[in-house]
């Protein structure tokens, strides 16, 4: 989509927030972070949560996605290693989060763009802190481009 | 032809007037448009319809030319059918066209017509038949074998029963047979594939012109017992062909069979015509 | 003495006269260049080859030919492919007849001289790079074994354009991928050149979602490239064909370098070592080193 | 109109070049990062490449992008605008063009031109003047030579007469583009065609028997021929061999964007490639061997049925890109009854 549409949100929208688009597992991610609002914890609102069954649902697919959309950064939260709902999903998220996280390091993307977190379902003290990080290190680092020209009107191949 | 508007790909809106039901997985969308008369088209001819963010695809027109609302029919399959099944009244839609050729009409005048639909094979026979109904006198005889997998999918269902009743017009329905030989409860009409009802009713060659859409598979079958069991002329059938388009003008090179653009020198053809394309289909 | 040419093409005889195969896939030459070709029972053998030139990964065939008997050359590349696909369950090895080759490294596509004469004898600098690293230069498995064993140089450690990539900050490695990304013109011959990526249906024609945008743009690019890398991630045996068949020479092969080595280091894992071990993203450890993690 | 010829003395290439820049946005081939030949936009006169090899990528992208907007549409208070693309802005010279990418345009047209006329296409074409640079050499898998296709349509040539350029002058464009610089150009007062036909019997590039043109009567004949699967089926169904053709013109249209504001796209397709004609019931081409003899049949058959040439300038890239390096010359041979070996000694066991 659209980097018009991202644009036309942020001339409207001043001053600057990052959008964070924040994969959540069910059964503890959501319910810590549930918490965190059922205790009144104060914490940026910035993460627009997107429900998943495991953190081994997610798909890297999904959070390059999430940047291609217009995230300025994704953070993908499940249950602490040994807590999985499903036993071992997290140990599985985990390995292919590694692999995700090794590559987008490489291509040079900022390393405040994409986080994961464990955070359990009595842990909404955590989950507040985890978003507080998150958005002071996007505000940091400003909002999210990979290309200087969005257009590719009469691009050829070879520029020279 | 060769009614070039300056801007090629640039397509009109037009706007949902109404959406029917006609069966689980097939809707019939009324378009009406806000900027002008309907576009002119004539039977069998056809036009890429889009949704804007989600894509373009080819419908033909269902409905006959001379009404003053123009219908297509679309089967939920893929992307951008899906959306289409999404709309509302009042949503609005894009329409380049009408592309493409159409059934001769004037040729067919004095025959007997008989047409064989097949599922939503149907809805480009449709404009035709209405017109030929309209203009009884033009032709001798006409009769209609419609077929369908199952009772829900049948198109066009209140038109059917309005046609079963029409005594200028003999209608045969038919169900696959699922299980052959089980009748299915409560089915008003038979329950065939249909080359055993052609090789049953064995409607003479003699001044007749079939003209057939539906699944290529029912397409071949039909054809091949029509010519071989039936003894009627490749000339004889008429059939409009279904090959994946983009463009609709004769440029993307998706629909080509053989140097034929399906889109530009079809999507009507002769039976003769196809039998002279590289055995491709 | 036979050469390896005769040999390989009197095996391959034996095996159609014996009616072992019914296809056999190998390296013939022809116009000038070494390329695969699939042989049924009644081609011309006299073409058959295997020299430096033979490049392809020649497991890139077997699921077009599923369900026959298929004779194939296996050089290192491919024996290493096998065992991914014998991991996955991708083959048929009771319907598999692996011809063992000694293999004499290849020569870097780029490099080749324009006399091709002395082509035997080229040194080290003129190979690709996959074959410096090298681990075994014959075929363990064959069933039939061609020409003279050949010794395995110590093998070379690391990829010099990854060290390159790697030295550069973090700034200068996404404009130099971002260069990279807008030569891509998306016919995903990396992709379909790939032994290891042998999906049906592959993310990019998915649309239902549509998880990629068509247009050629580099962001969609590399978007493109990271997931086929993450779909290789443990699997890719490093062949460098992804790479070789690139029409415009993108380094493709480096974002796999990255995850080989990485998983290699924190799982000591190589991919298409052994058939048996575990790919390596459908097993895990309790202690994964976690470094980044909140 | 009537060919004209001209001489373009060596020592004024570069002050042409340079001169031409303030007129036309100039493309000539150069060296990308990773030092691989691409038709770009040199930064200097030296950074021009003058060397017979060919980009992989041909020049046909400078009128037919992989990536163009046929439609941008906006939404604003339920009301949609579309509009069309906006028209180039500068002219285009390709200088230096090979001979086997600047004839592909004049085959291209035809397809964008028959019957409706493709605006988005035609209104580049329009802004694009081809000056040719005729090869002093032919490569490994070069075939221009057994095509007769030649010259034909090219604005402008040149060729390299040991010490100056005869320019053979074909159009208008090329006209206006000898007109623009009149100062720098002699008129040639010798026999030009001559000097021609001697400089490509020299270069390998002369015409030679049997042309490939010759095979269409027994292509048509091979359709079923049962050695198309076991030689096509190496085939890996990527897009390389149809996006480096200078004459492979299929696309896809596709839309990106959300419902308020986007774009609907024109991208290079193949058809070679899975997808191409799949749709949501059935596949008719359903084996890998039979989207090959689609590209093979669409150029040596279809393709001159109803537009007159090949659907091919010889160029050979799609045999030198090619990852399993299937030879499309050798295959017409074969199926075209040119040649009685197939290529590589494959053949169907039947």
């Amino acid at each position: 989509m659209a980097e018009e549409e991202k644009q036309s949100v942020r001339e409207t929208a001043a001053p600057w927030e990052p959008n964070v688009v924040g994969f959540l597992c069910n059964w503890c991610s959501y319910a810590g972070a549930d918490l965190a609002g059922t205790s009144r914890i104060p914490y940026a609102c910035n993460v627009r949560v997107i429900r998943v069954p495991c953190s081994s649902r997610v798909d890297p697919l999904m959070i390059l996605r999430a940047f291609r959309e217009g995230a300025d950064g994704v953070l993908v939260s499940g249950c602490h290693p040994g807590d999985c709902h499903y036993i071992e999903g997290n140990y599985y998220a985990r390995r292919k989060l590694i692999a995700l996280k090794q590559l987008l390091d490489h291509v040079g993307l900022d390393p405040r763009r994409f986080r994961v977190s464990w955070v359990s379902a009595s842990e909404g003290r955590k989950w507040a802190k985890v978003v507080e990080t998150v958005t002071r290190d996007l505000l940091e680092a400003g909002p999210f481009h990979y290309e200087e020209n969005g257009d590719d009107q009469g691009r050829a191949p070879g520029r020279g | 032809m060769g009614n070039n508007s300056e801007r090629l790909y640039v397509p009109r809106l037009a706007r949902v007037a109404a959406v029917v039901d006609e069966t689980p997985t097939i809707k019939t969308f009324r378009l009406a448009f806000d900027d002008g008369p309907r576009p002119d088209f004539k039977c069998g001819q056809f036009g890429e319809f889009g949704i804007f963010g989600v894509g373009e695809a080819t419908f033909c027109f269902a409905s006959p030319p001379d009404r003053e609302y123009l219908e297509i029919t679309v089967k939920n399959v893929g992307k951008v059918t899906r959306a289409f099944h999404n709309l509302n009244e009042g949503d609005v839609i894009t329409l380049r066209g009408p592309y493409g050729n159409w059934f001769p009409y004037d040729d067919l005048k004095g025959k007997k017509l008989l047409f064989i639909g097949g599922g939503i094979g149907q809805a480009p026979l449709r404009g035709l038949l209405w017109t030929c109904l309209e203009n009884r006198g033009d032709f001798e005889q006409l009769d209609l074998i419609y077929a369908a997998r199952e009772e829900c999918e049948l198109v066009y269902e209140r038109e059917l029963v309005e046609f079963e009743g029409r005594d200028d017009l003999a209608v045969t329905l038919a169900l696959d047979p699922v299980c052959p030989g089980e009748p299915i409860p409560g089915w008003r009409g038979r329950t065939s594939f249909v080359p055993p009802i052609l090789e049953e009713e064995r409607p003479s060659p003699e001044d007749r012109v079939v003209i057939t859409c539906g699944p290529p598979i029912m397409i071949k079958l039909v054809a091949k017992s029509l010519l071989e069991k039936l003894d009627y002329a490749p000339g004889q059938i008429w059939t409009t062909l279904e090959m994946k388009m983009k463009c609709g003008l004769g440029k993307c090179g998706r629909c080509n069979i053989g140097s034929v653009y399906v889109c530009k020198d079809g999507p009507v053809f002769n039976y003769e015509q196809i039998l002279s394309f590289p055995k491709e289909f | 003495m036979a050469t390896i040419k005769e040999e390989l093409r009197a095996a391959v005889k034996k095996l159609f006269d014996e009616d072992r195969i019914d296809y056999f896939v190998g390296y013939v030459e022809d116009y000038g260049h070494t390329f695969p070709a699939i042989l049924a029972k009644g081609s011309d053998l006299s073409r058959l080859t295997f020299d430096r030139k033979s490049y392809n990964n020649l497991a890139d065939f077997l699921p077009e030919l599923r369900g026959s008997r298929v004779g194939l050359v296996c050089k290192q590349c491919e024996v290493r492919t096998l065992n991914v696909l014998a991991a996955e369950g991708q083959i048929e090895r009771d319907k598999l007849v692996v011809v063992g080759v000694p293999c004499p490294a290849m020569v870097d596509p780029r490099k080749l001289p324009a006399d091709e004469a002395g082509l035997d004898d080229l040194d080290e600098s003129y190979w690709q790079e996959k074959c410096r690293r090298c681990l075994e230069r014959n075929t363990p498995f064959a069933d039939v074994f061609v020409g003279e064993r050949a010794s395995t140089p110590t093998p070379a450690e690391g990829w010099p354009l990854l060290q390159e990539v790697e030295a550069m900050s973090a700034e200068e490695r996404l404009a130099w991928w971002r260069e990279q990304m807008s030569l891509c013109i998306r016919c995903y011959a990396c992709r379909l050149a790939c032994p290891l990526c042998y999906c049906h249906q592959c993310f990019v024609e998915d649309n239902k979602p549509q998880w990629l945008d068509k247009s050629v743009r580099p962001e969609n690019n590399l978007h493109y490239h990271i997931i086929r890398a993450i779909h290789l991630a443990g699997r890719c045996i490093e062949c460098q064909e992804c790479s070789r068949v690139c029409p415009v020479g993108i380094p493709v092969d480096v974002l796999n370098n990255v995850l080989a080595r990485d998983f290699a280091e924190r799982f000591g894992y190589l991919a298409g070592e052994t058939a048996e071990a575990k790919p390596a993203l459908t097993h895990y450890e309790r202690d994964d080193k976690e470094d980044f993690i909140l | 109109m009537a060919a004209e010829y001209y001489r373009l003395s060596k020592d004024k290439v570069a002050e042409l070049f340079e001169r031409a820049r303030a007129d036309y946005d100039v493309v000539a081939k150069t060296r990308d990062a990773n030092g691989n030949l691409v038709y770009g936009r040199p930064v200097s006169f030296d950074d021009v490449a003058f060397v017979d090899e060919q980009p992989p990528m041909s020049a046909k992208a400078f009128a037919l992008p992989q990536t163009e907007a046929l439609v941008r549409y906006e939404r604003e208070n339920d009301k949609i605008r579309a509009e069309g693309p906006e028209a180039p802005t500068r002219d285009i010279l390709i200088f230096g063009v090979n001979m086997c990418d600047a004839t592909a345009f004049d085959i291209i047209d035809r397809v964008f031109r028959w019957d409706y006329l493709d605006d988005p296409y035609l209104g580049r074409r329009a802004q694009t003047t081809q000056f040719a640079l005729a090869c002093a050499s032919i490569q490994q898998d070069c075939f221009c030579d057994r095509i007769s296709y030649d010259e034909d349509g090219v604005d402008a040539v040149a060729y390299d007469l040991e010490g100056s350029y005869l320019i053979k002058v074909q159009t208008e464009k090329g006209r206006t583009l000898v007109e623009r610089y009149k100062d720098l150009f002699a008129t040639e007062d010798g026999d030009a065609e001559s000097s021609i036909k001697a400089f490509k019997e020299k270069a390998g590039t002369a015409k030679k028997e049997p042309m490939l043109e010759s095979a269409k009567p027994a292509l048509e004949k091979a359709f079923e021929h049962a050695d198309w699967e076991i030689l096509a089926s190496t085939c890996i169904g990527c897009g390389v061999c149809t996006y480096v053709c200078p004459t492979c013109h299929c696309f896809d249209i596709q839309d990106e964007g959300g419902s308020s504001r986007g774009r609907r796209l024109r991208v290079w397709d193949h058809c070679t490639g899975r997808t191409f004609t799949a749709m949501a019931a059935e596949q008719p081409r359903d084996r890998q061997y039979k989207r090959y003899r689609q590209r093979l049949l669409h150029k040596f058959w279809y393709y001159p049925e109803r537009f007159g040439p090949l659907l091919c300038t010889g160029c050979g890239r799609c045999i030198t890109h090619c990852p399993v390096k299937i030879n499309i010359r050798e295959l017409v041979e074969y199926f075209g009854g040119l040649k009685d070996t197939p290529p590589g000694g494959a053949r169907h066991g039947k």
